[in-house]
């Protein structure tokens, strides 16, 4: 395995350390239980947005925290959730009266863990509401199964919704418009080669030299199908068919395109994809009006992209515009 | 009840733990290739960060009571392990602590109960059944053989032998299900041929109970 | 080789399709030759910025065209400096009358082509300036020899002087400013491994498991040495040792850190490096003012980074916090 | 002027060019090996890129005077090649066309004064000298050798071979050198113990001549 880091076991910390002395005007960075809070929060009477998960998707979700978007974020080790613990203390720490919301990934450890902390918050006189981002096409859903993965789709409801409680929204429109993001949103994913876990030391899957995988998860989670490695414009046409046909999306729609890179693909190649991704939708009728391209949502080093449909009104065109200033994304100030 | 059957004590619980968490160290790569194959990598990571924050505060915490230990037990896992598993052993511990609060020692009649709330904690917490490709095929055919042994009259070894033996068997009957529930079950078919890592750890666990109550009696 | 592309040959061409699709309204991209121009170019009496260089190194440079920072970028194939064609057309192009600056990487063909640009641009009438920037310290300098790279000091020039331009500062007092913030930045490079060139279709170089290139290239040219892989922090020093060095930077100096990956780093590994740099550097006396901590300046898919130094008076930390609204930095707009 | 020395047309100069396109097409993937070694892995791209864009232009512009001929790939080598190599190619082809202007056809003198200006512009605009290690090593030698053929009264086509031999000699003798210009200068001594990519190219245009004249001849 080969990593700039120091211990495995103490790579969250030492990157949270980085973040808080990069980015100190925005963020300040508690250890033990770990969390990321901005230092504007608590605002009195401002609905508090907390999400959080596992570490190795970075900008996601620490990146996000700032004017505009997230109050807070829990950093779990590596590819698992946190504790109830730093969620609880998060909560706690950005709750102006208004009541948190928590941004929840759909992962069974995810859900579990934000379910306690929002029960601690609840009985410690924090309301919480909670909504789940699963958003991922290459899941089959079920009332039997885990149901959808939670991917690219959270950094746009992360956004919207930050948007939506700087300029004051209650929790109950915050909760219902993030609900609104997810109903809206589909993705999928696809990677070249696996990433390398820090305290697992070697990679999670193998893949031929002529392969890759289809549907993958942010976590290295083998996928859907191993194909035969395609042309971009392939890849970008088997990604975006079945999020369009899920939604579905139809000529006439307005969307927000995101092409996220899951953190060893070039920029060039991203921006290949969204080339042919935007020609393919229009040729569908369906209109890009926003768009996002870049590492947003990753898995640690892996190579390989994950396509990002939103649905857009116009409500969350003006909260997609809105001013955001965190370490990960920024404009408007 | 029958002449070897000595009761479960709070040393003999201190020990399955330390046992137990000597295991899960052993076992940590082991547990973590089961989860690259089918989930994302981390479960041996997991269970053995908290098995060894449950050590270090049973040092502090000094526990005088099997409930003590266990309630000890599940909040380190809870506070420590994260991912699925975190809240899923925690609760079973947890619930497992409530069943024999009060009790200075653990007969068989105890201990199954304490196994069968167990249970009952990673069900609600989890909502898996039997076939999900989950620790509950573990623990489910673990906690019926303990309860039948016992119903039949047999000991407490027995009984733990009994449910190490069950657990083990629906730890290999995991590898061709489908999994439902958890990470695996974004594989889809592809989860099949793979033997769930939670299921192992569980039945791990169950084996350190039947070998400590084995040398105790 | 596994890549994200359609055909090596056509890989920039499709990604700058893209960048126009994704930022059009930023920039606008002409092809054959190929050049992107800020929309906002050419602006009557301002000084045009232009730089360039081969492709591969994403977002530099036509990731930092628009308002405050470049008026346009001519990349070249894959790590290959453009022909005149390009420069000469994009200098024409952004031309508002009072000259343009060319911001030079030194690199024998980069130098050889823009200077043939500049010959035949001034033969249009258009006077040109050109700075070479040449900060990394990784090179042995000398008469006789081609001289050091042009690498992570480059990023900081560009948003320096193109918000130098922007406030109307006339060609000779911005290309002295490009002159300073040259003559005050070092720079040093690491790689893990190499990365693929498309066109080449295999890695640059072979690394050993335990193995790190130090002083690489952002070409993945070797570099000054191969030595056994060490922990983060041991890295960041060797980096940061030969940097302070060489200018040398002394206690007290007020400074700009930046941590830049290599295109397939972890964000992650990125700020445990920065948390240890200005730790490293404050033991030093060394102040950090401003930091910059990302993907700016890469080399495809090369894991790896390079820790860039610059001291700052008064004018640069103003140009610096100046708003800049390009594809990949943007603030205060 | 010996019995076989024939002057060069403009037709034999286009076989030249055609067939050193052919030449760099085949080595591509050995250049850009050898470029991979010291610098950045494109010269085979490079160069085939510019050879490529210099047929087409030649069959657009149907030059009528080798000087046309030189001029025309001078321009494409220039606006196509890019990089180091392409300003160092097109200026010498450039310098090669100016210095025969006029002429309908290439005698020995004129050919071996069109490579003297070549490496003129080679050195004009990249500042190397010999041992540099770069593509001076090759075209110095070769100069030389020609230079020295034609003052001795020899053929157009002993020059050539002349001329091949040391450029190949010349190239070789780049492999123990420490580079001080292009981008293999960077990795000082560890540049030693590897063949120089320009002066491999070098190498391969010189041969193309010699064999022209061999066959034209
Ligand atoms: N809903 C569930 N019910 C019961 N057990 C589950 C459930 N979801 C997951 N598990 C168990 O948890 C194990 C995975 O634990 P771990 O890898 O630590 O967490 P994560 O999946 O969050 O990475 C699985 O192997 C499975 O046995
Ligand atoms: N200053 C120079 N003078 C003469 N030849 C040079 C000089 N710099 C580089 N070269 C030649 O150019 C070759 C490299 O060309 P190429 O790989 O196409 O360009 P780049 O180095 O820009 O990638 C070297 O092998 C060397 O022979
Ligand atoms: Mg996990
Ligand atoms: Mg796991
Ligand atoms: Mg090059
Ligand atoms: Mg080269």
């Amino acid at each position: 395995m080969k990593k700039i880091i120091n211990d495995p076991a103490n790579v969250v910390a030492e990157a949270l350390t980085g973040l808080a002395a990069a980015h100190g005007d925005l963020v300040s960075v508690h250890l033990d239980p770990d969390y990321v809070v901005s230092v504007d929060a608590p605002r009195r009477g401002k609905v508090g947005v907390v999400s959080g998960g596992g570490s190795g998707h970075e900008p996601l979700h620490a990146g996000f925290v700032g004017y505009g978007m997230l109050d807070a974020a829990c950093p779990g080790p590596v590819f698992t959730s946190p504790t109830p613990d730093p969620i609880l203390a998060a909560t706690k720490a950005v709750d102006g009266g208004a009541g948190v919301l928590h941004i929840v990934k759909n992962y069974t450890g995810d859900v579990l863990n934000f379910e306690t902390a929002a029960e601690l918050a609840a009985a410690e006189g924090v309301g919480v509401e909670a909504v789940v981002i699963d958003d991922d096409v290459a899941v089959r859903d079920s009332l039997y199964t885990a149901g959808r993965r939670g991917v690219g789709g959270t950094v746009l409801a992360e956004k919207i919704v930050g948007a939506a409680a700087q300029r004051g929204d209650d929790l109950a429109a915050v909760a219902a418009l993030c609900r609104r993001v997810n109903d809206n949103v589909a993705s999928m994913g696809m990677a070249l080669d696996s990433c390398t876990v820090p305290h697992a030391g070697k990679p999670t899957f193998e893949l031929g030299p002529d392969e890759m995988e289809i549907g993958i998860g942010i976590h290295g989670e083998p996928g859907r199908e191993r194909v035969p490695l395609e042309p971009a414009n392939a890849i970008v046409e088997r990604l975006l068919a079945p999020i369009v046909e899920d939604m579905p999306f139809e000529s006439g729609d307005r969307t927000l395109l995101f092409v996220n890179g899951m953190g060893g693909t070039p920029l060039m190649e991203l921006y290949v994809a969204y080339a042919h991704a935007e020609k393919v939708l229009a040729q569908r009728g369906i209109a890009v009006e926003r768009r996002l391209v870049g590492n947003y949502i990753t898995s640690l080093e892996m190579p390989g992209m994950s396509i990002t449909l939103l649905r857009l009104d116009e409500e969350m065109i003006e909260l997609w515009d809105a001013p955001v200033h965190t370490p990960a994304l920024r404009w408007g100030r | 009840m029958p002449s070897d059957d000595l009761p479960m004590t709070t040393r003999d619980l201190l020990r399955v733990i330390a046992d137990y968490a000597a295991v899960v160290a052993a076992n940590r790569t082991y547990l973590i290739e089961l989860d690259a194959a089918i989930g994302d990598a981390d479960h041996g990571e997991n269970l053995d960060r908290g098995m060894k924050a449950a050590l270090d505060r049973l040092a502090e915490a000094d526990p005088g009571t099997p409930a003590d230990v266990l309630q000890t037990v599940a909040t380190a896992l809870i506070s420590k392990v994260g991912g699925a598993a975190g809240p899923l052993y925690g609760t079973a511990f947890l619930r497992a602590a409530t069943s024999v609060r009060g009790r200075g020692e653990l007969g068989a009649a105890d201990l199954v109960g304490a196994l069968r709330a167990g249970l009952g904690g990673v069900v609600a917490r989890g909502k898996a059944e039997v076939g999900d490709k989950t620790m509950v095929d573990a623990w489910d055919p673990a906690v019926q053989a303990a309860e039948q042994v016992v119903t039949a009259g047999g000991s407490t070894r027995e009984a733990l032998t009994a449910a190490a033996d069950a657990a083990e068997e629906g730890m290999r009957a995991t590898i061709p299900m489908i999994a439902r529930k958890g990470r695996a079950s974004y594989l889809g078919e592809r989860s099949a041929g793979h033997q769930d890592p939670g299921a192992t750890s569980s039945a791990l666990l169950f084996r350190v109970f039947a070998d400590v109550a084995d040398h105790s009696s």
